[in-house]
């Protein structure tokens, strides 16, 4: 048997793995579902679950689901693409770094150009109060303008960002503490 | 006419070269650096490099795309849409190296693509235009002036770059003691964007619907409209989604404002593919808002609906053939289409481009599907071009049905690397106003704002758990990265897990 | 109805999820062992196990497939085709389950399920059947009784089995003496493959086109025919390419052929999709062949030409449905489509089965093109069933621009680690023959037999060049295989090429 | 540089690969093309090859392939797909083992069955003298009927199919001498 920490949905669960035959059965902080797993690619699986009816009545459904999984290079998550939906998934702790430093929380906020680009507006100045989703800076590229925002309120304490000025991927634009 | 340069890339690219084979031309396609392992390179019969990946040193220089066609013994050259599309001079140095030039005349270019001279043109033709200034501001106006202007218009009102396109050089006033910073504003962008600081002042519509007419046009006088394509959903002046018909045209208005776009055309001695671009306001009347002398990005729900195929009369139009097309046809839809712009963007973080690479790719296919894309599993979505990966159509006898048949086709669409609009669009099509085609260009801004930020798709309660589920079983299987508080019985219980458990 | 169980595999079931998603009903899919991972199963709702991989322990098992509907919550049936679809017991036991069928009456799957029973609905409808004998030959009948019968028909004749299909339990007789061991063989194969060693003799057409009409019915008492297939080009009675409208029916040979049609399904009280083969004789002149009592592999081209939905068509009509199709719709084909199945098979082997892994799959797309597959990269073919692994269909304003639109696709079809068919669709859709409509159901055979092994696509002096360049470059390029006879700079060469070459 | 043995199509070329810059020089026997490779997955490469005008009086053409590269379980050959065009290659003398034996050329004919399937018809007996695409054996499998057909002109000189017996793949059904 094998144990996992799994934060989804701003929750973490207890997740553990054993075989039980050609299925696997998957404990989910105290529920358990079994699986059947096929492997299509690097990136794909296939899972046929049995979820029991809560009251035990009928026969369990055995629902199928195809499933993506890919790291995602910005946060270091699990993207686990369920149909079309996609689900940030971090596993044993390998949480969003960026990510969380973008949406907020505790300290400071340090804000990095996505993508490489070119600065086309600076729309605060350092030491602006400034509220969370305002935007704080537009970047140009992939032929778009990018607001990029504040992920919490607070001040602006450093700005880096100059307007016509080009960046690249990862460059500090602005903290927000 | 044997060999087309396709001086483009990406998914129009690809369906130019779809276009060529199925007439028995040679394709030839131009690449940079970044586009080597591309899917109109691997498709074409030929392809040449032009140059580092940044757009202005390769897909927008003339010199090389030129020689590009000069070396390959091309003898025509398709622009595709964007870039040098609706470039005058490309144009002109197309013809000058005895090359066709698969689109208008250089001088059609250079009058629609100024937005107060293609007003004019439309004036001319007896065609509405949104009131406004019928030349440039002038350079030297006072501020008095302008605001005089801007007051026999009326407010709220639009500073428009002459030269404009996608929303660039563009600004909204709603209180006259804006107008002055806005008009600089836009100047100064203009003058960025296209080398042109020159704006004009238009009436903002209310609530108008983005309604467009695509023509096509010979070299002996022939004129044909299509029937309309609504395109109001827009985030941020940009289409999203495209449908034809449009829910809100009626017969009689289908008439007149096709008989207008032919009108525009035939005024200005338009040849080729082009489309027309009207604002509809609430009471059913139209305005010409300014005409594209290309192809466009949603020309395939035309082609769904009427059966035509526009590139390849793009193509018959350039060698001179007569556009012998029914203008009833054109104008009789064929059940009804939708597109979906499918971005590699993350709709839930402010859709930033999520360019990187696309490692699991299927298309969604089956009955009414067309997917027009340059992407492939493996390939990167490059970060200097439009990241656009797909146009996806569905056509159905009707409109519920060609939503329903969308939806359908987004929920089996499986892209993995990147983050996509595909979930997006799955929310937009489950909107009450989508269904009941509620909408005008300021719905989706609109809804964008109310939605803050939300996520478009919340994971239901399941869907969180079976992502719980699938990454626990994933991590559980790979090999190359054995968790850090693994299991009891290690390694070799991970082998025999593979090798039976993974059939 | 809520729930459909699809009792199928492969690429029918593929289809038929899809038709449910479009309206919002769940799926259900069953699998064998080997379809574990096979896309049916990853796109349903559900999925339940049913079996080993052999079809008699798994797809044709009448109880464990009712069982899973029971244990899913399904109420309804889809057979596809082939397996179980016309298997008049598995409609009576899903009937009997509760479920809904979706396909016609069970009983009416046993009348037309039998050659010469279906022979006798048709003559009674008064649509004229080929010459033959009206019943199954006597099991004691005499040598000399079966030789008087066949002489009063006429050689060149057929014995054909009654519970016949796929050309099994088939035998042609051109001389007299040939025919008590043909008449032996026929039932021995007909004991084997169906169970029922009853065949019958009928004239052997000349030089016959296969002309067949789809049908809709509903419960109500509406049958609508559609316009017409062509399905001449068969190998050995199996249907290679089908083809909508076909070249050699004119008009009123339409109204004629449809309204026979008809009246043989409304003379025997027929529900649901179905299809009625004909024989058309060089004069124009058309025979009731048999009919299909089920969906046709075939039916995506009528769909692409009449923009029907048939699959949602059977559902809705299952669950009781008016069925207000506009009759002159279904009969009057927009454009021009043509289906290639795509196969599993060496065609310079003989077309000998190739199953084993699909190690890169690039289905064609773009406009006009439908791609129904079960197939992707990754997937094994199994050794167990049809090996199709792909209906490739293309659509077109008309027939010169539908096969040109085809080879277009067959061009950037890609596919790798399996043979496939492809190279002798190529073959096939470049014969002037196929280009003017020139065949008959002999047509096929008769060009195979002349080509006697001779590869269909004989590379290119160019072709067999650059697969030498690629296979060396491939090889001096991979890690794992590092020629025999090896560079002369040995193993870092090759990563500096690796790194640095392949970008 | 590297040299390779390359049959195709009946003959054996001799093929050298030199890298250039980011280019590789590949020498087809005594002609030398320009070729630029990039891998697309494990089994797909795009090149872009400078065709050399034979009288060299205008640019060379830089033509675009796709080709796909995988080996053929049957023959040990590769099978390297130019467009829609299969062509089967040998690298440095891996030959077509079995589909040698099964196309004739020198030695008895060693026929196998390619698929597990039943044994339908057997249409020679031992001794029988047999031509060249004569069919001996059908064998059904995936719904089809197959024939295997000699290879060479002979005499059956073993039989070991016989009619209604379940066949695994690479039974050995008929050898022809």
């Amino acid at each position: 048997m094998q144990h996992f920490e799994i934060e989804v949905g701003g929750r973490t669960r207890r997740v553990a793995v054993a075989r039980t035959g050609d299925k696997f059965a998957v404990t989910l902080d105290d529920r358990t579902v079994h699986a059947d797993v096929a492997r299509i690619d690097a990136h794909t699986l296939s899972l046929v679950v049995d979820t029991e009816c809560p009251t035990g009545a009928t026969d369990p459904v055995r629902a199928a689901f195809e499933v993506t999984i890919a790291p995602d290079a910005a946060t270091g998550q699990l993207i686990v693409g369920v149909g079309p939906t996609p689900v940030a998934v971090a596993v044993n702790g390998r949480r969003a770094r960026r990510r969380d430093e973008a949406s907020g929380g505790n300290g400071p906020q340090r804000l990095s150009a996505p993508m490489p680009g070119k600065i086309v507006r600076v729309l605060v100045k350092s030491g602006d109060p400034v509220r969370a989703r305002q935007p704080l800076v537009v970047v140009e590229a992939m032929k778009m303008e990018n607001e990029l925002r504040a992920g919490r309120d607070g001040l602006v304490a450093e700005l880096h960002a100059r307007e016509g000025e080009s960046v690249d991927a990862g460059a500090l634009l602005v903290v927000v503490q | 006419m044997k060999k087309i340069l396709i001086a483009n890339r990406g998914e129009i690219a690809v369906r130019i070269i779809r276009a060529c084979r199925e007439m028995d031309l040679s394709s030839v396609a131009v690449y940079s650096e970044c586009d080597r392992s591309a899917l109109h390179v691997r498709l074409a019969d030929e392809a040449y490099a032009i140059g580092p990946s940044a757009p202005r040193e390769s897909y927008l220089r003339i010199d090389r795309l030129v020689d590009a066609a000069r070396r390959s013994g091309a003898d025509a050259v398709h622009p595709g849409y964007g870039f040098l599309a609706e470039n005058e001079d490309f144009a002109a140095a197309c013809v000058g190296a005895g090359l066709t030039f698969i689109g208008p005349t250089a001088r059609a270019i250079e009058t629609m693509g100024s937005k107060t001279a293609a007003r004019g043109a439309a004036k001319r033709a007896g065609v509405p235009v949104v009131p406004g200034t019928e030349d440039p501001l002038g350079a030297d106006a006072t501020s008095e002036e302008i605001a005089a202007t801007a007051q026999s218009i009326g407010y709220p009102l639009l500073v428009k770059a002459v030269a404009g396109g996608g929303g660039k050089g563009m600004r909204t006033v709603v209180d006259p003691s804006d107008l002055a910073s806005a008009v600089g504003a836009a100047r100064s962008e203009a003058a960025t964007a296209f080398g042109d600081p020159a704006v004009y002042l238009e009436r903002e519509l209310p609530r108008p619907r983005h309604i467009e007419v695509q023509l096509l046009a010979d070299h002996h006088g022939a004129v044909v409209p299509f029937v309309e394509r609504e395109c109001s959903i827009q985030r941020r002046h940009q289409k999203v989604v495209e449908e034809t018909p449009s829910i809100a045209v009626t017969p009689a208005l289908r008439a007149e404002i096709t008989s207008a776009a032919a009108a525009v055309a035939k005024g200005v001695g338009y040849t080729n593919a082009g489309t027309i671009e009207f604002l509809v306001d609430e009471n059913g009347r139209f305005y010409f808002l300014e005409m594209n002398t290309r192809l466009q990005v949603e020309h395939p729900i035309t082609e769904m609906v009427t059966g035509l195929d526009l590139v390849q009369w793009q193509i018959r139009i350039a060698r001179g053939e007569r556009l012998d097309v029914d203008p009833a046809r054109a104008l009789t839809p064929t059940g009804h289409a939708i597109e979906c712009r499918v971005y590699a963007e993350d709709p839930d973080n402010n859709f930033l481009p999520s360019p990187g690479r696309i490692v699991a790719l299927r298309p969604a296919a089956g009955p009414g599907i067309r997917d027009d894309s340059g992407a492939t599993a493996g390939l990167d979505v490059p970060i200097f071009y439009d990241p656009m990966i797909s146009k996806l159509a569905a056509w159905a006898e009707d409109r519920p049905r060609a939503i329903a048949r969308m939806r359908r086709a987004l929920a089996e669409y499986l892209v993995a690397g990147i983050r996509t609009t595909v979930p997006f669009f799955t929310w937009l099509l489950s909107q009450p106003d989508f269904s009941a085609g509620r909408f005008d260009t300021t719905y989706l801004d609109g809804v964008l704002k109310a939605q803050n930020g939300r996520p478009f798709v919340e994971p239901a309660a399941g869907v969180e758990e079976m992502a719980a589920i699938a990454a626990a079983l994933h991590t559980a299987l790979s090999p190359a990265r054995p968790p850090a508080n693994g299991g009891s019985t290690g390694g070799r219980w991970k082998t025999e897990a593979r090798l039976e458990g993974l059939r």
